[in-house]
Parts: structure tokens; C-alpha cells; sequence
């Protein structure tokens, strides 16, 4: 049980000693000095506070209305995402559905790519040349082309871009909710409906409100989307946080629009937990019955169900096919629409793969990205267990120092490590960092870390604490307790953060392009090199295949920590048994910092 | 009211019920009593619609439920488990029923307090999370949240276990009370045998996913069918061939030495009953006694049997270990059973008249 | 490149955990200029050369604070390609080291800042337009006439944000002719009038989306580019581009070189560029890429038709320090007013 | 051995344990007895060291453990909700505590194998899946687990509730000989009053947090001190006022009439007792008759006191409901308790010697 403990009893075991000090020294030397420094750097030029950067942004009519715009994105999104997530979620978990399995492919073609490429796709389908577009154009003539543009289709692109973290986190949760609940819910002649809205939903609530705060996060940060889609009247702020931060004497304004962004973030963060608080979210059953697929009883709900489904399932894959048929064909081809069969060639293919580069930066990603998931992953388990079984007021200092990576760009966060260990620096053993390999993996690690905290902490939250007292009264050790016990319980959910944090990084840029060692440089790096055009027509035609290459990665890991746990939990059903719901995915969480690169993708993933 | 014709429920490999038949009467108030893992759970699951049986079929007022939803089959159920909902309060949890059927909330709130207080739980209670209760409390919210629907046909997962003596026995009567008040037909399930003795009007005593033997409570007790069910109603001790021997040399009887016979607890006494015309009396030591309030339980053996009996605690001296003693014993009251197929042995009617 | 481009880091060397000055004799290069092709050339020419070299590709701001924010632990040894505008802010933040290359006498001092960076290539920023739908006649004679002229609105695209040096390069050559010290930044209203109208009437540019690919679909007739992409776009696109040469000239960015302070690889460095800035090499450079090369000698060995261009082009007068210092206002000025 | 002195225990507002002070000898088996939500649950997890006490100290050996990890307390448990580990098999649930010992393979798997089957469970179940066990099944593991590493003390929360009464007494007794034999002191939690006074040498009667009378079961059962206890252990009819007097005159004890009176079930009878001395009849009513297998369990009506008493099922014929008989009652046996603070009122010796 979660009561409050007291610090001192935190301060009796060892375990809890050695991670406090190691923690607090990461989050001295990592989180808190460098971004300490670079915001007194930008906020402080002259050793005195400059009101500066206020007075010109709320005097801005435009970044006014960017933030405004944002702002409105990250609500609207919160609500959409959820509306969309649910339904797909229900449909492949819930309900009894023909082909869930092929539904569930398709909705999870988000987990593996995203981003730049993913609003490309969407253009292609229904943009003013798309597919869509000129079949309805057709059908009525009188229609405009550029109909998919602005708010909604901003909106619209976003949503089917990050439902990954439904499809994962409540999906899983569902999985944990006790069958006889619903059951008595049943018995007791609530309907399909009622079940839903009253017993169903209201046990995800935790995970809901996590994957909230990461639909706030995702569209307060939204990028590309906007830029391609929202045409005139629907940009957003990001794009000038970003030109602000690479600009050093406009730096100010950067990081005060990024302090404006997380501070929203923080404040969305604490109302959830405020909302949570109290509820009881775990099974108090004795022992949990694993959930069955329902059916919808009523011909025309179910008819209306598979008819919507499989039209998002349409609109989820179409993209995907899009893009991987895109790859093959020229630069130009994939700039102006226009797409003909005969002109698709292994061109784009040979051509990357042959490069003198072409395959190092994807090691080099791969490297980086598997160690800091591991290590964010792996270090956290057990911060996010001891911040979760002990609640008072030293925790809480240090769950809150653990967000500090979504207050700040990661451009910033960078900036903030290299004028922080550019020299011989006592907190890192007199070390210096820059130039070293090793000062990107702690970018990494760190800008991972709030998502990571969140995820995981909701999922032990879901672990009934008696299993823990069990085993502890039989005379295992606390690392004990957490391998054979805990771990094998958080572990699907361990895994698919993991993934997901891999996945994110492979393709990352703003900490990159400050932190990567000269000679091993990741794959970002490249990626923004085509994206941005300037490397004539076949940058962006190398870009696509970047994209088909990184699906196949993400895939073949999302296969391989997912699919396959899933698989194993088919042959020998892991009972949701006392410790209530598995993985909630509860708690809070989050994406990407306000402001990072290509905020279309999910916070999830990729690209 | 509900049949079951010839069901089988399997669990992948596992057969949890090889075949089942069982009818229950309108109004009854049916017990399922069977020891751990025998299947009852399932039965009763099977009767709600959360199974679906591999064959047979479950009929109610002669209607072939067996592919319609639990729901449809106005049921109620309390479910071992509890399954309780989490995310309601204790008010929430009982009241959720009457909510989907769309009571007004003052009349809600009556009926739920209503029937909180018959189950003893305090108002306190009502506004708690379900978590924050005691295992006991949990339960009896469970019980509260069917009853307060007064379905007609009630279904039980044991769901008294987890209460104390007291309240188990004031829950029993208003189990009992609401039954015969608005005739709901129970099926009970419990693998305690006093329960189901001293609730039930009819008791199936189910052994590995069969039915042994369907009666009375009397009935059971009395004419325990096999030796299954003689084994598992009341407490009797099994008795030796020498022992029955003796018993036959000392009253004339002709019971089967080569049966498994064997002996009610209340059947034996240390001294002569008032009644007893026919009883025997077999020389006897005392091997322990255990002291239950009630009464003590004595252990005492004679020709190799070890025979268990009651001695009312009425403040009188008691003989202790090692003691010698008299048993006694009527030959009507051995009971017997084919050493192979464990099914009961028509009593000699010489012996069973009295 | 125009600053936004950069590809592949070529990295050839091996991973190591210790800063990069330790990494042998492998000279690391920071430039924006190895896009299509130019930082393999490189590296396959330098190793010719003796030069062992290790490539690090960044637009130019993102070379540019690069280096500033490494200035206390250099890991470049050289870098390229920025124009004078990004250098100076390098240079002001003391992140170079002065340095007179073996060919200083070949090239005109006043391109760089004749002591710590030095020019190569010269490159214009120019308005493009549709010549299969413009005629040379008809076409915009200078950036003005774009919002002024009614013919014009909404079929010049417009920047959605001035990240990159072309853009910027851009309204340096705009604003600098409203300089007014009196006026607001350096600039008079009647310039900030124009960056008004400029933003009001053009097209933005759609993310991801070239210009030139806008002009293929007909969306826009024209739009800035620098120099050296147009013949390959065209060719792409399969669409003419025709360009306009103002009466005041046109911004010139000029790519520099120089060294890093701080490297500890100095006399390598030195080396290096003595070398690639060497008539032959620039020629080399020249001729395989289009490009305009500073050094008188190396002319001779450049694109004829490249050489013509230039030699035919008015370079509009600019005092680069002017913009430099204002730069950074200005950018902020015109995204937080301006861009609509 | 074990000493919880001055205890107090508070879930945020609510104060589950206002204050507690219990010892328990070396080699006890001690019981926690009472009501659902009395908090035994609450003072076991206390003794574990799973729940911090707001006040007060938890000795083990003289040894002040108050702050001492669980783990440090040398004590096996078996939890109220089993908490076995889901993502083990049942073999592995139970080999857990060896191999966290690090025993040799082998010999855990003979350790487990052997409780395994003084528990009833089979080889086929060792290898399934906690979760595909039936209820009661569970509840067995549970207490395999703590069982197969023969702690120095025992915590047993309701272990055996969810169980048939025959595997049940089974249980019972392999709990009782392997506290005996390893003289493992045991603190057991049950709300079963038959279990506890069967089992234990000592029992300690809860209500709401409170322990109201510590002492060996005959102590609790005969001399209850408080009118809670009385009511809780055993089985006892509350008596009128008048019913008292009419005993009073009857037989010229001097009863209070002013106390809460009560009488045993197995104190009142419908014959004379055969030494029942002092015994005293009183004309009353059958109001119902329920059967119960080994005896039937009357409740008759007299001067307005429904008395409950058993008769024991020996073929002999009963009254039925309505007939008139006569109740029997020594007065000696009238429990009194103070109407105010339900303390045992000092038998008056006139009385009480009978
Ligand atoms: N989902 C399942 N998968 C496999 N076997 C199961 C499953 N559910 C129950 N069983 C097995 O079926 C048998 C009957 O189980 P059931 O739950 O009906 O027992 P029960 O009579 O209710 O026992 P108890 O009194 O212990 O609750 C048991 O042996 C159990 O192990
Ligand atoms: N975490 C909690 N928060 C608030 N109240 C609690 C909590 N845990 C227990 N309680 C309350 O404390 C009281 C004692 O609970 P406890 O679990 O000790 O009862 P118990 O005697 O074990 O009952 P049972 O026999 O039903 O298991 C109960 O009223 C219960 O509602
Ligand atoms: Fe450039
Ligand atoms: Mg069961
Ligand atoms: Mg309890």
C-alpha cells in the first residue's frame, strides 16, 4: 500500500542510498547545472536580468497567435487522440472484430514512422494533387484542391500520427483489467455501453491521462505537420523557437517560449495527477481472469464499428504503401506528386546504400539509440520504483527534477551540456565532455528520461504491493525482489518503452548536430541534410529511404520486443493474477520536449 | 426453472466437467458443495453464461439459454472473486445496478443504505474506495451489490467464506430470509458442508466435475450414496474388518466385512444410549481429546479402528489418553460401501430395523 | 551551399572516447558546403594530398554555434564554407585563429576580413524566375517591384522563416538600402515598409517542398536562389530559370576558410589550407561543381559560363559589418512583426 | 518472543488500531480472533514490518525490530490474498524462498514436491500457472510457500478460509504438527472462533482494533470477560429480564436482572440433564427447528427469550414447531455482563458453585 513514508525510513536501506546518490548526482550534473546555466546564460547576458524577451513576444501579434495556435493544437489534440485511440484500441482489444489482427497491423504502422515524412504521406493521399484529392475532385468538380489544409487537417494528420501510445500503453492497460468485473458488470445488466463508459474507462483513467499529457506535449511541440499542412493561418510556435535558439542573440526568446511551453506541460502534468489521485485503479480482486473479447450485440453498432474501423485502417496504411512506394521513385517525382509506375526504380536504394556513408550513420544510430533506451530504461527501473513506493516530499523534489528535460528544447539541452563540460568540470571527475563520444549518450539518456519515468512508474504503480512484501518476508534482497518479481511484471511494458525510446532517437537531430563526436555521427544528421532540400532532388528521395530503412528497423524491433512478448503471453498466459492491472501504462508521461525536432511523431516514436 | 442436460466444459486440454445434469426446482435453494477444484466455480460459471460448455445445454423456465448472454438470463451473481470495481467508491459498487436500471437516485440511495446496513456495513464504508476495506468487507459488499437487485435467479460463489462465524450465520438467515421472501431460485456454491447442510433445500455434491449424489440435506447426511459423499458430509470414521466383525459377534447383524464401512462421529457414544435397543458396546482406549467449546472430540480406538466421537461439555468429568474406555455402537448405523465402485451397500434389512 | 544544406558527415575515421585533437593526425573539418557530392570529392582529393581529414557537415547556423559553443574545446581544426557574416560572429566570439594563407596574394583581402578568414567562392543570391512563363521583358526588375507591382503578388514565393543564410543574405541586400541610423535597428521605415510588404504579398514557401518544384506545378513563378543550384534544378524539375540582376547588384556571399583557435593541430591545419585554397585546388573545385572561385588563378580553370555570370554581375555594395552587428535584431524583428 | 507494546496504527484520518499490547510466548500458537474489519490483518502486517506503527514497539527476542525491515524479521507469512507471484509457475512460486537461499536444485525440488503433497497438490499442478488454479488451490500454495522454509515465526492470515471442511481440518492439523514439531511460534489470523479454539494455545478476541480478552481457548470459551466476546465465541441466546427472574424465583439464585444475560447454546436442553443439580425447567415453545446433520438446532420461546439449544440427531423423534415443552437451565450457567462497560459481572458463589 502507498501510504506516506516518512524520508527516514527511505534513508534505512542501503539500496535505496546507493540509487539516491547516484541519482541526485546525474540529476546535479546532467539536469539541473548545464540547463541552470545555459538559461542564466541566455536570461542573465550581463550578469542582470533583461525583461527583454517578454516585452518583444507579447508585443509579437504573430507569436501570440503561433502560441495561441499551439496551444489550441495541444487541446484539440488531447481530445482527438483520445477519441481515435480509444476506438482503435477497443476494436483490436475490446471487441470481438473480424481481422483484428490485420486492424492491429495497420493502426500500427505509427509505431515506425512519423514525422516529416508521415505528413508527406498524408499530402500525397490528400493534398491538392493527392489521390483522395483528385477522386473527389472528379467526383465534384467544384471542390478546391487545397481543401486538406490548416487547422483540421493539421489536426487530423496529428491524430492518426500518435495514437502509438494508445495502441500500446492502453491497450496494455485493458489487458489488466479483471474479466469478472466485467462480468458483474454484465450480470448485474449494464450494457455494452455502460460497461465501457462505467467500469472500463474509468480503470484507464491513469493510463488515459498519461497518454493526455503526451497528446498535450505532442501537438504544444508540433512541427512539421503545421508547416506543411497549416498553410497561412495555422503555424505554430515551434518553428520560431527554433530559429530563436540558433540565433544567440535572440536565445532569450527561445528559451522563453520553451519555459511558457513547459511550464504548460508542468501544469497539465500536476492537474492530472491531482485528477487521479485517490482512485483505485488496480484489480482488488483476489486473483484477476484474463479479458475476453466482447461482442456488439446490437447488428447495426456492429456493422457501423467494422465499417469505421476498417476506414481508419484505410487511412492509417494508405500513407505507409504511399511512402514506401514514393521511395523508390526521383526526387522530383516525390515533390510534385506526380507518380508513375514506370519511373519507380532501386535507384534511391543503391544509391544510399552504396554511398561512401550510406550504411555507417545507421550503426552509428542504431549504437547510440540502443544504449540510451537500455540505459534510461535500465536506470530508471529502479528510480521509478522507489519514487513510486515512497511518497514524500524528497521524492516528489526529485520526480520533479527528472522533467526538467521537457522544459527545455533539446537544442538547449545541448547547449547547456557543452558550456557545462567544455572544460575540466569536478562534477564529472574533472573531465571534459565535448568532443567525446560519451556527451551525446548522456544527451540521449537524458532527454528520454521523463517519458521513461512516467511510463514506468505507472506500470509498478499497477503491481499489487503484496507481491513485493511476499517475497521480501522469504528473505530476498530488494535487487532480488525487483529481478524475479517486479521486473517479470513491468517487463512488457519495460520493453515497449524501450522500443519506443529507441525509435525516437535513431533519427534525432538538435542534440546531434551539438553533441555528436566528429567522426561518429548518427543518422539525424543526415536525414535533416535531405529533408532540407538543399541537397537538390535526390536529398529528399534519400530521405524516403532513410524512412523505408528506419520502418523496417523500428518494425523489426517493435516485432521483437512486442510482438514476441505478445506471443509468449499467448502460449503461457502471464495472469494479470494479484497484482491487478499488469501495466497500466499509468501515470503521466510525455514526449518530446516542447519544441524538439519533427513533434508530429508520436512521443512514441519514430521519425 | 434451470436445467443443465448433459454439459461438458473443458479448459483446453483440461475436462473440468466430464458431464453434467442438474435441475433445479423454482424457488429451491440449491447447493453445489464440493471440495477445492472440483469443478463447482466452473458449474456455476457455466450457469451464468461466462462458459460457454463444449456440449449440452443450460435451460431456464424451459428456454435453451446456452448461447445467450449472461445478462439476458436474469441472473444475479456474487462471484468468488468479488470482482468488485475498482474505480467506484463502496455506495458506487452496490449501487451500480439500480443505476443501469435507471432508479431514481433518492430511491437508490435508500435501497443501497437499506441494504448496506443488513449486511453491516456503516455509512463510513459506503464513501470508502473498495480497496481501503478489509477482505471481509469486500466480500459483503459483494453480497450486497446482487441482493439489492432481488433477482430471480440468484447465484453464489461462496460467498461467505471470507466472513466470521457471527456474521456468517446472521448473513446465512438473510440469505435465507430474501429467498423464501421473494422465492428467488439460489444456486449456492460452498465447500462447506454445514452451510450447505443447514441453507439448502436440495445439495449436489459434486467430486472432480461429477455429480456424486443430488438430495436433501437429510437425505445426503443420512443415505450418503457413495463413499465419496459419506466421506465428505459430516465426519465419520472409517471402521476395520475386525471391528465389524466384533460388532456382528456382539448384535447378531450380518454386515459385510469385506465392505468400506464406516461410522458417523454422532453415531458413537461412550456411554450407552438412552435409546439405543440394538447398541453394542466394544471395549476402547482413549487416544486424545480435543477440547472445541461446544463440546470435546474424543479419539478412541477399538479393534483397530480409530473412532472419533463428541462428548457434550456439560462440566462433567472426562476420561483423558490412554484411558479405558466403552464404545457404542448400533450395526444400523455402519454405514458400507463396495470396496470397488464406492457405491453405498443396500442395508441388511435385519439390521436396519432397529 | 546557401547555408540550410549539409549532407552526409562522411566518417571515415574510427569512434573514439577521447576529444577529437587526441584522434591522431586527423584534421576535422566543419563545413556546409559537402552537400551534393562535394565532401567526398574533398576527402578523396586531401588524401591524395597527404591530408588525412574527417568531414563534419552543418548548415551554417548550425556550424556557426558550433564552434562558438566549442570555443573553449575546439574539436574543428578548419572550417569552411560559412560566409563572411557567420565568421565575423565566429570571429567576434573569438573562436579564430588569424592566419595568412600562402595564396592571401591571389585572392581580393576584401572579401574576407584579411586575417583570420579567407575567401574561396563566391556565390550570388538572385531572384528566380520562370523564364518559360516570364518573359525577360515582362519579368521583375529588382525585389521591390514584387509586392509593388500587381502583376507580381502571390507569384513570388515568400519565406516562412530566416533560419537559413540565403534568406538572410536577402534582406541584408533589401535592408541595406534603407540604412538609417535614426530608424529603428539601423533601418528606415520606409525598409521596414518593404520587409512589410514583401511578407504580406508573397507566397509562403510549403515546408519540404522546393521552389523549384512550385514553379514545375505553377504555383509561384519565382523566388530567391543562390547561384550555384539553379543549373541543377533545372535540370531536375525540367523547368527554366531565368534570374534578374538589379540596377544596385546582387549580395554576394562569399565562403571563407580559416582556422580554428585552439586546434592542436595547427601546423597541419596551416597546411591544409595552403592547400585547398590553392589555385589548383579551387580550380579543381570549380570546375567539378559549378562554383565561382575567389582566387584570381583558379578562374581560369572554373566553367566559363559561371565565370561570364560573375564577371557580368554587379555586386551590390554592402557593408557586411553593418549587417553583421544587425543581423540577429533583424532576423528577430522580422519574425516577431513581419512574418505573418 | 514476540511483544507489540503500546501499538498504534492510522491509515490517514481513520485510526485501525488505537492501541495494542500483545505477547506472545516462544513455540505459541497464538491467534488473532475476530470480527471482519477488526484489524487483524492490520496488527499482522504490523508484526511483519510491512506497516509502520504511528506509536508503540514491535519487540522480537527483547529485540526492538520497530524499524526493521521484513525481511530482518526472520517470519514467514501466508497473505490474506495469497499474493503469489503470476509470472511463476506453482513449482516456482514455491521453490522461491530456497532459491533465494540458494538450496541446491535438487534438494528444492524435494522440499517442494514434499509440501506440495501434504498440501494436496498434484504434480500436474506444480507445473501450471497460479492463475489456472481454482480458488482454493491458490490458497494451498500460499501456504506452501511459507511453509517450505520452516521460519522461526509463522504469520498466518485466514489461510485456510477459502478451503472444504474436510482440507480444512487437514490443514488444521499438518499447521499444528509442524509448529510442534519445529516449534515454530505462529501468530494466526481467523475470524472462525471453531478454528481458533481448536487450534491455538492462545487466542487474543479483537473488536474494532481492541483486544477485549487474551487467553487459552477453554479461558476465552468459559470465562468470556466481555459481553463482545460472549457473543462472538460460541454460540449463546441473549436472555429477557424476566426469563432471569423466573430463574431466580425458580430456583432461588440470585441472578441480576438488571445485567445483559446470555446462555450457551449447549448449556439449555429440552430434558433434564442427567446431573444437572441445580437445574431449573421453564415451560416454553418451539419456534423453529433447523437440521444440521450431526444435530438439530432448536430455538423455543419462553418469558420472551428466544433460546437457541441443540439436540442431538439420534433417531429419536422431535418436537415440531408450536409444540409446547419445557427448557432446562442451571443458573450457574447465566453469563452476565455490565449493561454499561460489558464486563463480566463477578458470579454470584451461591450460584456459581452448583
Ligand atoms: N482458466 C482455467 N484454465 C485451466 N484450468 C482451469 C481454469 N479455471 C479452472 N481450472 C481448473 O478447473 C478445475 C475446477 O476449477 P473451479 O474453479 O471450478 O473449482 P472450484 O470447485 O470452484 O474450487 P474452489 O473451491 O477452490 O474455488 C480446477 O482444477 C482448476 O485448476
Ligand atoms: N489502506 C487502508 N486505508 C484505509 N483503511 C484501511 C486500509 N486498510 C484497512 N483499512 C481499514 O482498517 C480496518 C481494519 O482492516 P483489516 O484489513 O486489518 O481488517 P481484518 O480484521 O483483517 O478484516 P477481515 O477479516 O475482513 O480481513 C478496516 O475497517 C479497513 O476498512
Ligand atoms: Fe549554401
Ligand atoms: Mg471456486
Ligand atoms: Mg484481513
Amino acid at each position: 500500500m502507498s501510504v506516506n513514508s516518512p524520508v527516514r525510513s527511505m534513508a534505512r536501506s542501503p539500496f535505496v542510498l546507493v540509487v539516491g546518490v547516484i541519482l541526485t548526482w546525474f540529476i546535479a550534473a546532467f539536469l539541473v547545472w548545464p540547463n541552470v546555466n545555459i538559461l542564466i546564460a541566455t536570461f542573465f547576458p550581463d550578469g542582470s536580468f533583461s525583461g527583454r524577451a517578454a516585452e518583444k513576444l507579447f508585443s509579437s501579434q504573430r507569436a501570440m497567435k503561433a502560441l495561441g495556435n499551439s496551444f489550441l493544437l495541444a487541446v484539440a489534440l488531447s481530445v482527438t487522440v483520445n477519441l481515435v485511440g480509444v476506438f482503435i484500441v477497443l476494436v483490436t482489444h475490446y471487441f470481438r472484430i473480424r481481422g483484428s489482427r490485420i486492424l492491429f497491423l495497420g493502426y500500427a504502422s505509427t509505431f515506425i514512422y512519423g514525422g516529416i515524412v508521415l505528413a508527406a504521406g498524408y499530402k500525397f493521399i490528400y493534398g491538392d494533387r493527392g489521390i483522395v484529392t483528385s477522386l473527389l475532385v472528379r467526383i465534384f468538380p467544384g471542390m478546391d484542391p487545397g481543401w486538406f489544409s490548416g487547422f483540421l487537417a493539421v489536426l487530423a494528420v496529428m491524430t492518426f500520427a500518435t495514437t502509438t501510445n494508445h495502441m500500446l500503453f492502453v491497450a496494455n492497460a485493458l489487458k489488466g483489467i479483471d474479466y469478472q468485473t466485467i462480468e458483474a458488470a454484465r450480470n448485474l445488466g449494464a450494457s455494452t455501453w455502460t460497461i465501457l463508459r462505467r467500469i472500463v474507462l474509468p480503470m484507464l483513467k491513469p493510463t488515459l491521462f498519461a497518454v493526455t499529457i503526451l497528446s498535450f506535449l505532442t501537438g504544444l511541440g508540433a512541427l512539421s505537420a503545421p508547416q506543411v499542412l497549416g498553410g497561412r493561418e495555422f503555424q505554430t510556435i515551434t518553428p520560431m523557437i527554433l530559429t530563436f535558439t540558433n540565433s544567440p542573440t535572440s536565445r532569450d526568446l527561445a528559451a522563453l517560449l520553451a519555459v511558457i511551453l513547459g511550464l504548460a506541460t508542468m501544469v497539465m502534468l500536476a492537474v492530472m495527477s491531482r485528477l487521479e489521485k485517490g482512485g483505485t485503479y488496480f484489480s482488488v480482486s483476489k486473483v484477476s481472469s484474463e479479458l475476453q473479447k466482447q461482442d456488439i450485440s446490437h447488428p447495426v453498432a456492429n456493422v457501423a464499428v467494422h465499417a469505421v474501423a476498417y476506414l481508419l485502417f484505410a487511412v492509417y496504411t494508405l500513407p505507409v504503401v504511399l511512402i514506401v512506394l514514393y521511395s523508390f521513385a526521383d526526387g522530383a517525382a516525390i515533390q510534385t506528386g506526380q507518380l508513375s509506375f514506370s519511373n519507380l526504380t532501386l535507384d534511391n536504394y543503391v544509391r544510399v546504400l552504396t554511398q561512401q556513408s550510406g550504411l555507417r550513420p545507421f550503426i552509428v544510430s542504431v549504437v547510440y539509440s540502443a544504449l540510451a533506451a537500455v540505459i534510461a530504461v535500465g536506470g530508471l527501473l529502479f528510480v521509478a520504483r522507489l519514487l513510486q513506493k515512497y511518497k514524500n516530499w524528497l521524492s516528489s523534489t526529485f520526480e520533479y527534477l527528472l522533467h526538467i528535460p521537457w522544459i527545455l528544447p533539446s537544442a538547449l539541452l545541448a547547449l547547456g551540456l557543452i558550456v557545462s563540460y567544455d572544460h575540466p568540470n569536478p562534477l564529472v571527475g574533472g573531465a571534459v565532455l565535448t568532443g567525446t563520444t560519451v556527451i551525446l549518450l548522456i544527451a540521449f539518456v537524458t532527454v528520454k528520461i521523463p517519458f521513461t519515468l512516467r511510463m514506468l512508474k505507472a506500470s509498478f504503480a499497477a503491481v499489487n504491493s503484496s507481491l513485493e512484501e511476499a517475497a521480501a518476508i522469504m528473505g530476498a534482497k530488494t535487487l532480488y525482489v525487483f529481478r524475479r518479481i517486479l521486473l517479470p511484471l513491468v517487463l512488457p511494458a519495460a520493453a515497449a518503452i524501450t522500443a519506443l525510446n529507441f525509435n525516437s532517437l535513431l533519427d534525432d537531430y538538435d542534440t546531434a548536430i551539438f553533441l555528436a563526436h566528429p567522426l561518429v555521427q548518427p543518422l539525424g544528421l543526415v536525414i535533416k541534410a535531405n529533408t532540407d532540400g538543399a541537397e537538390g532532388t535526390e536529398g529528399i528521395a534519400n530521405t524516403f529511404v532513410y524512412t523505408v530503412l528506419l520502418m523496417v528497423i523500428t518494425g523489426v524491433t517493435m516485432y521483437l520486443v512486442y510482438g514476441r512478448s505478445g506471443r509468449r503471453k499467448g502460449r503461457k498466459r502471464l495472469p494479470a493474477a494479484p497484482a491487478g492491472q499488469q501495466a497500466s501504462g499509468a501515470g503521466l508521461s510525455g514526449a518530446q520536449a516542447p519544441g524538439e525536432d519533427d513533434a508530429t511523431r508520436p512521443a512514441a516514436a519514430v521519425r | 426453472m434451470i436445467r443443465l442436460e448433459d454439459i461438458e466444459v473443458t479448459f483446453g486440454d483440461f475436462t473440468a466437467i466430464p458431464h453434467l445434469d442438474l435441475h433445479v426446482q423454482p424457488g429451491e435453494f440449491f447447493t453445489l458443495l464440493g471440495p477445492s477444484g472440483c469443478g463447482k466455480t466452473t458449474a456455476l460459471r457455466t450457469l451464468a453464461g461466462f462458459i460457454q460448455p463444449a456440449r449440452g445445454t443450460v435451460r431456464v423456465d424451459g428456454k435453451d439459454v446456452t448461447r445467450l448472454p449472461s445478462d439476458k438470463r436474469q441472473v444475479g451473481m456474487v462471484f468468488q472473486n468479488y470482482a468488485l470495481f475498482p474505480s467506484m467508491s463502496v455506495w458506487e459498487n452496490i449501487a451500480f445496478g439500480l443505476r443501469v436500471r435507471k432508479e431514481k437516485p433518492a430511491d437508490s440511495d435508500r435501497l443501497v443504505r437499506d441494504i448496506a446496513r443488513r449486511v453491516d456495513l456503516s455509512d463510513e464504508q459506503l464513501a470508502k474506495n473498495v480497496a481501503e476495506l478489509s477482505g471481509g468487507q469486500q466480500q459483503r459488499v459483494a453480497v450486497a451489490r446482487a441482493l439489492v437487485l432481488r433477482p430471480k435467479i440468484l447465484l453464489l460463489d461462496e460467498p461467505l467464506s471470507n466472513l466470521d462465524a457471527k456474521l456468517r450465520h446472521q448473513l446465512r438467515q438473510q440469505l435465507k430470509d430474501l429467498q423464501s421472501e421473494f422465492g428467488i431460485t439460489t444456486v449456492y456454491v460452498t465447500h462447506d458442508q454445514d452451510e450447505a447442510l443447514a441453507m439448502s433445500d436440495r445439495v449436489a455434491v459434486f467430486n472432480k466435475g461429477v455429480v456424486e449424489q443430488v438430495g436433501t440435506p437429510q437425505d445426503i447426511y443420512d443415505h450418503a450414496a457413495t463413499e465419496f459423499v459419506c466421506n465428505f458430509i459430516g465426519d465419520s470414521s472409517a471402521l476395520t474388518p475386525d471391528f465389524v466383525a466384533e460388532v456382528n459377534r456382539l448384535s447378531g447383524a450380518g454386515l459385510s466385512t469385506d465392505a468400506r464401512s464406516y461410522l458417523r462421529v454422532e453415531k458413537a457414544s461412550l456411554d450407552r444410549p438412552s435409546d439405543g435397543g440394538t447398541a453394542v458396546g466394544l471395549p476402547a482406549t482413549v487416544v486424545s481429546r480435543t477440547y472445541h467449546g461446544l463440546h470435546s472430540r474424543y479419539v478412541v480406538r477399538s479393534h483397530g479402528a480409530d473412532i472419533r466421537l463428541l462428548v457434550r461439555e456439560d462440566g462433567a468429568a472426562h476420561p483423558g489418553a490412554g484411558t479405558a474406555t466403552t464404545v457404542y455402537v448400533q450395526p444400523g448405523h455402519v454405514l458400507q460401501y463396495h470396496p470397488g465402485t464406492g457405491a453405498a451397500l443396500a442395508q441388511d434389512p435385519a439390521v436396519a430395523l432397529k | 551551399g546557401c547555408g540550410g544544406g549539409s549532407t552526409p558527415p562522411a566518417s571515415t575515421g574510427e569512434a573514439s572516447g577521447a576529444p577529437a585533437g587526441a584522434s591522431g593526425d586527423t584534421l576535422v573539418i566543419y563545413t556546409n558546403s559537402n552537400g551534393e557530392g562535394r565532401g567526398d570529392w574533398l576527402a578523396a582529393k586531401a588524401a591524395e594530398a597527404g591530408f588525412k581529414i574527417e568531414i563534419v557537415g552543418a548548415g551554417g547556423a548550425d556550424a556557426t554555434n558550433k564552434l562558438i559553443a566549442e570555443k573553449n574545446n575546439p574539436i574543428a581544426d578548419v572550417a569552411f564554407g560559412l560566409n563572411n557574416m557567420y565568421f565575423s560572429q565566429v570571429k567576434n566570439e573569438g573562436a579564430l585563429e588569424a592566419y595568412q594563407p600562402a595564396w592571401a596574394g591571389e585572392v581580393d583581402k576584401g572579401l574576407g576580413d584579411g586575417e583570420t578568414y579567407w575567401p574561396l567562392v563566391k556565390q550570388a543570391i538572385l531572384l528566380g524566375y520562370n523564364s518559360d512563363k516570364i518573359s525577360k521583358d515582362a519579368a521583375p526588375k529588382d525585389w521591390t517591384d514584387l509586392w509593388s507591382k500587381d502583376e507580381f503578388r502571390s507569384r513570388y514565393e515568400r519565406v516562412t522563416g530566416l533560419g537559413t543564410a540565403t534568406a538572410q543574405l536577402v534582406f541584408a541586400g533589401i535592408l541595406s538600402r534603407y540604412r538609417d541610423d535614426s530608424g529603428d535597428l539601423g533601418i528606415s521605415d520606409d525598409g521596414w515598409k518593404q520587409v512589410e510588404q514583401y511578407f504580406k504579398n508573397g507566397s509562403p514557401a510549403v515546408a519540404k517542398t522546393d521552389l523549384f518544384a512550385r514553379i514545375a506545378s505553377g504555383e509561384v513563378d519565382m523566388g530567391q536562389m543562390p547561384s550555384s543550384i539553379i543549373a541543377d534544378r533545372e535540370k531536375s524539375f525540367k523547368v527554366n530559370v531565368d534570374t534578374v540582376i538589379p540596377s544596385v547588384g546582387v549580395p554576394l556571399a562569399v565562403e571563407q576558410i580559416a582556422l580554428v583557435k585552439g586546434t592542436k593541430k595547427k601546423e597541419q591545419a596551416q597546411k591544409f589550407i595552403d592547400w585547398f585554397g590553392s589555385a589548383d585546388v579551387q580550380g579543381e573545385f570549380a570546375q567539378k561543381f559549378n562554383s565561382m572561385p575567389v582566387n584570381k588563378s583558379a578562374q581560369a580553370k572554373a566553367n566559363p559560363e559561371v565565370v561570364d555570370f560573375f564577371a557580368g554581375l554587379k555586386q551590390q555594395d554592402i557593408d557586411w559589418n553593418f549587417v553583421q552587428k544587425n543581423m540577429g535584431a533583424w532576423v528577430e524583428k522580422i519574425e516577431l512583426e513581419y512574418m505573418t
